[in-house]
């Protein structure tokens, strides 16, 4: 039995209309092309948890209209500017945004991977952040003295989606120093991988490659999507594509814009 | 030698960050950038300095969770924010202006606001843009307080406020002012900051960066920028950055 | 500046009477070297937490008298039997035991790690391993329906002490899949390391590497003693000595017996 | 085929393992460790089999705590706990025998029973010396209960307990015995049981394991065995084990 799918599009099976979905920060191996291709399929509804943040993906997850819930501490081109369709969205107030801050959504995704309720964490109190979440708690903690602490419940995705420089025909995919993505495979119900290209042999049988590999055993699917997180960078390996984020900034400032952006980048490749 | 803004801007923070052990900076910020790079030059190493999103620039093998168990550990000494707006009691708006309910600006979110205030003892807010748009009264929404309730574990806040104008610091849930940039006056400070401030008898003026430090950070400094920060490294310094990464031998 | 002591009694010069010192399993790289310098230094007084366990180095260090307290889930010599000294120290009730599980003392660590006061944990409700530890806590979790759940405080080691296969100049470590390494290090207010040798390079310069290495911020002291997890194994590297480890056995398993070990393993080597 | 008793015990806990995804085997149980490697072996590669402190027979790259992060996220289907008590309420005692002031008997530990054993839906229980020493009325220390109050989480606990005499089944807070093993008999077993158990009017006799399994466990299975279980392996299958790892290419 091998996770490696035929196709994209049959990895991707496992995301459901509804799903609750967990992708990785910018810099961390975000699966484009497999975003491409959930926004080709029309993929509608999805609670998108960025972890800890988005760029790029969220954008246009949000822009093409998939996303109905975003749970995430900020999103932003970085240099390049505002993401343009999330504030459009927030505005006109079409997805449900759950404002978090960095370490409590990772927190809230180790508490899952270590079969707890909840997670404490400091820093909150105080701040519009915890005012405006419901689903967080606060507790006088029982080693302080009148010390209150937040208390964050489990964050549980049906799935992890991200992606990787390599994986082996065992299911293993490297990782690197990139840790977030075990804790985010550990988390989920399922997990799917797109990587650049097949490593020969077993990453787990070499002690210095399975330094930095998650186990086959955490994985359900991986497709070959060869320089999948363009435009976006896969540290070590290459940078981002600065003149198509320049680009993207551009276009997607408007509606019209976008929507050319989606016919020239997205939907193209539907008859490639 | 002439310098611009961005250069003062990065001397006057590099002076703030001081003598500590660790500098963490945050994304998109790339003259809290500058400025920790500058001071690790300085210091021939020291302080570590750690730019999130910079595999090159961090030591961080844990995930992109570590910088903040590293700050929960009180291990990063000095951290920078910034804020769509910030007000005199120090609160920092990275969400939204308006009401939450229909907001009429959004901003990108509030990162790790709401920990890093709390648990770094030195955050320098920073804030180039120095108006009463951006230095207001009260902010619409509290990414993080500047001050919390005694009872309330806290070990770090805010010790400075920089701006395209001036330099503030921090104490006691109210700004004072420090020094006035080169080329701005008290009464445009004044004039354009929304909240109540206080300041000394006299107020001097920022002092301009020297030229040994202008060339540390032209020349030093700048290349080391580009793989973070290709725009800001091009626009300040010139300096041009290759679309690939060199692929490395040992990159499996 | 380099963590690289001149000697490794230089090294451990952190470890002092008194103080916690965490220390982790068999097969996750005892310093064993640096187990004997202590016992020859006549280290007294030791808060020692074993993570999650422990085998010949807990029971060397409470034979020689160095023990106060012992906090771990379980000290025994695995296939060679009981831990003698352990066991009779226990009997004769001359060190102070905290009886853990071994998911218990992870959690309290990573508490550190994360700065939180306090972690939560399934299981224990029920056990006599909670009712006898009066620093646990039972709350009703805020999450759920009349649904106790224990709260275990952190644990702040003034030390974390262990062996790797290599360091480098810089002070980095490579730890490879041994990840609660990097937690006791995270944890503890200093951390020292002895290594079997010296890498040439810089650990975080080659990315593959940097996935299984421990950055030099958090290392204090690094001293070179070769093969310094004899007679345990070290993972990946070499195995347990198993002669030496039925030797030990049958010697300890008188006090006499015990002297005699001492005298010829351990002390012999303050002449050499 | 003649065998020996610690064959008899792993194939009857290979059968108990049954279709599952994952068995995990903790420090200190050779008898289980071949038994999940056996139902692998026969289930050619499933079900997933980790061996606690075996980095060959383990796919765990996250330390020491993905064992317990990996129950507590429900994917370890079947474990194994010991005992150096037993009772007939499956509670089991791994610290102590006495008081707990004064102890008589000290055990090595409670490892990760007290949370193993409610996380896992398939705990079976071992012990070899089937006598009333080790299976009692009422444990001295309660490591793990067997059995716990409707509103305490608990997705897992005892399913079985296999002695060197006979095999039982737990359910609502009761053993029955199943099958007694060749050379053994009922009497025998009510003899040295030190609690009460339910029986059925006819038990069977534990069956043999086939030719084919035994060959299995001693040519395949065994080997294996030795890297964790050297003594084990050598004594039960005669295998024997180089004192030095092979230098692998690979570690760096």
């Amino acid at each position: 039995m091998s996770q490696i799918a035929a196709t994209l599009d049959d990895a991707l099976g496992a995301i459901t209309d509804g799903c609750m979905l967990v992708v990785p920060r910018e810099v961390s191996g975000v699966p484009m092309d497999a975003t491409r291709a959930l926004i080709r399929r029309g993929i509608r509804r999805l609670h998108l948890v960025a972890l800890p943040t988005s760029s790029l993906q969220a954008d246009l997850l949000i822009g093409a209209g998939c996303v109905e819930t975003l749970e995430t501490s900020a999103v932003s081109l970085g240099e390049y500017g505002p993401a343009p369709r999330f504030n459009a969205a927030i505005l006109a107030r079409s997805i449900k945004m759950k404002d978090a801050t960095c370490p409590a959504l990772h927190a809230a995704l180790q508490a899952t991977e270590k079969g707890v309720p909840f997670m404490p964490l400091r820093g909150l109190i105080g701040s519009d952040v915890l005012k405006y979440r419901d689903d967080w708690k606060v507790i006088d903690s029982p080693f302080g003295n009148n010390d209150p602490i937040v208390l964050l419940p489990a964050i549980k995705p049906d799935v992890a989606l991200f992606h990787a420089a390599m994986a082996d025909v065992y299911g293993n995919v490297w990782i690197g120093r990139q840790r977030e993505l075990a804790t985010m495979a550990h988390a989920a119900v399922k997990t799917i991988v797109t990587v650049d290209r097949i490593h020969p042999g077993n990453l787990l049988e070499t002690p210095v490659l399975a330094a930095g590999t998650l186990p086959g055993f955490y994985i359900d699917a991986i497709a070959l999507t060869e320089r999948g997180a363009w435009p976006l960078p896969l540290p070590d390996y290459y940078a981002a594509d600065g003149a198509h984020l320049a680009e993207y900034a551009k276009m997607a400032a408007t509606e019209e814009g976008f929507a050319a952006y989606l016919e020239k980048y997205v939907y193209a490749k539907r008859a490639a | 030698m002439t310098f611009l803004p961005e250069e003062l801007l990065a001397d006057q923070i590099a002076h703030l960050i001081g003598g500590v052990r660790h500098v963490a900076v945050g994304n998109a910020s790339p003259i809290p950038a500058t400025a920790a790079l500058l001071a690790r030059e300085r210091g021939r190493g020291r302080p570590y300095v750690s730019l999130l999103g910079s595999p090159k620039n961090t030591f961080w093998t844990d995930g992109a969770r570590e910088l903040f168990d590293c700050a929960g550990q009180g291990r990063i000494d000095v951290f920078f924010l910034s804020g769509g707006q910030i007000d005199g009691h120090g609160n920092v708006n990275l969400v939204e202006i308006g009401a939450h309910d229909h907001p009429k600006v959004r901003f990108p979110g509030s990162f790790g606001s709401a920990y890093l205030y709390y648990v770094v003892p030195k955050v320098i807010l920073f804030r180039t843009e120095h108006s009463r748009r951006t230095l207001v009264p009260q902010v619409d929404y509290i990414s993080a307080p500047g001050a919390s309730d005694p009872n309330v574990f806290r070990p770090g806040g805010p010790v400075a406020l920089i701006t395209n104008r001036c330099l503030f610091s921090f104490a006691n849930g109210r700004f004072t002012l420090q020094s006035v940039h080169p080329g701005h006056t008290i009464e445009e400070v004044i004039e354009h900051t929304g909240f109540d401030f206080d300041r000394p008898a006299n107020v001097p003026e920022t002092p301009a960066p020297s030229a040994e430090t202008l060339t540390l950070m032209r020349q030093t400094v700048a290349p080391q920028l580009a793989e973070l920060y290709p725009q800001f490294a091009a626009q300040v310094f010139g300096i041009k950055l290759a679309k690939d990464l060199p692929q490395e031998a040992s990159a499996p």
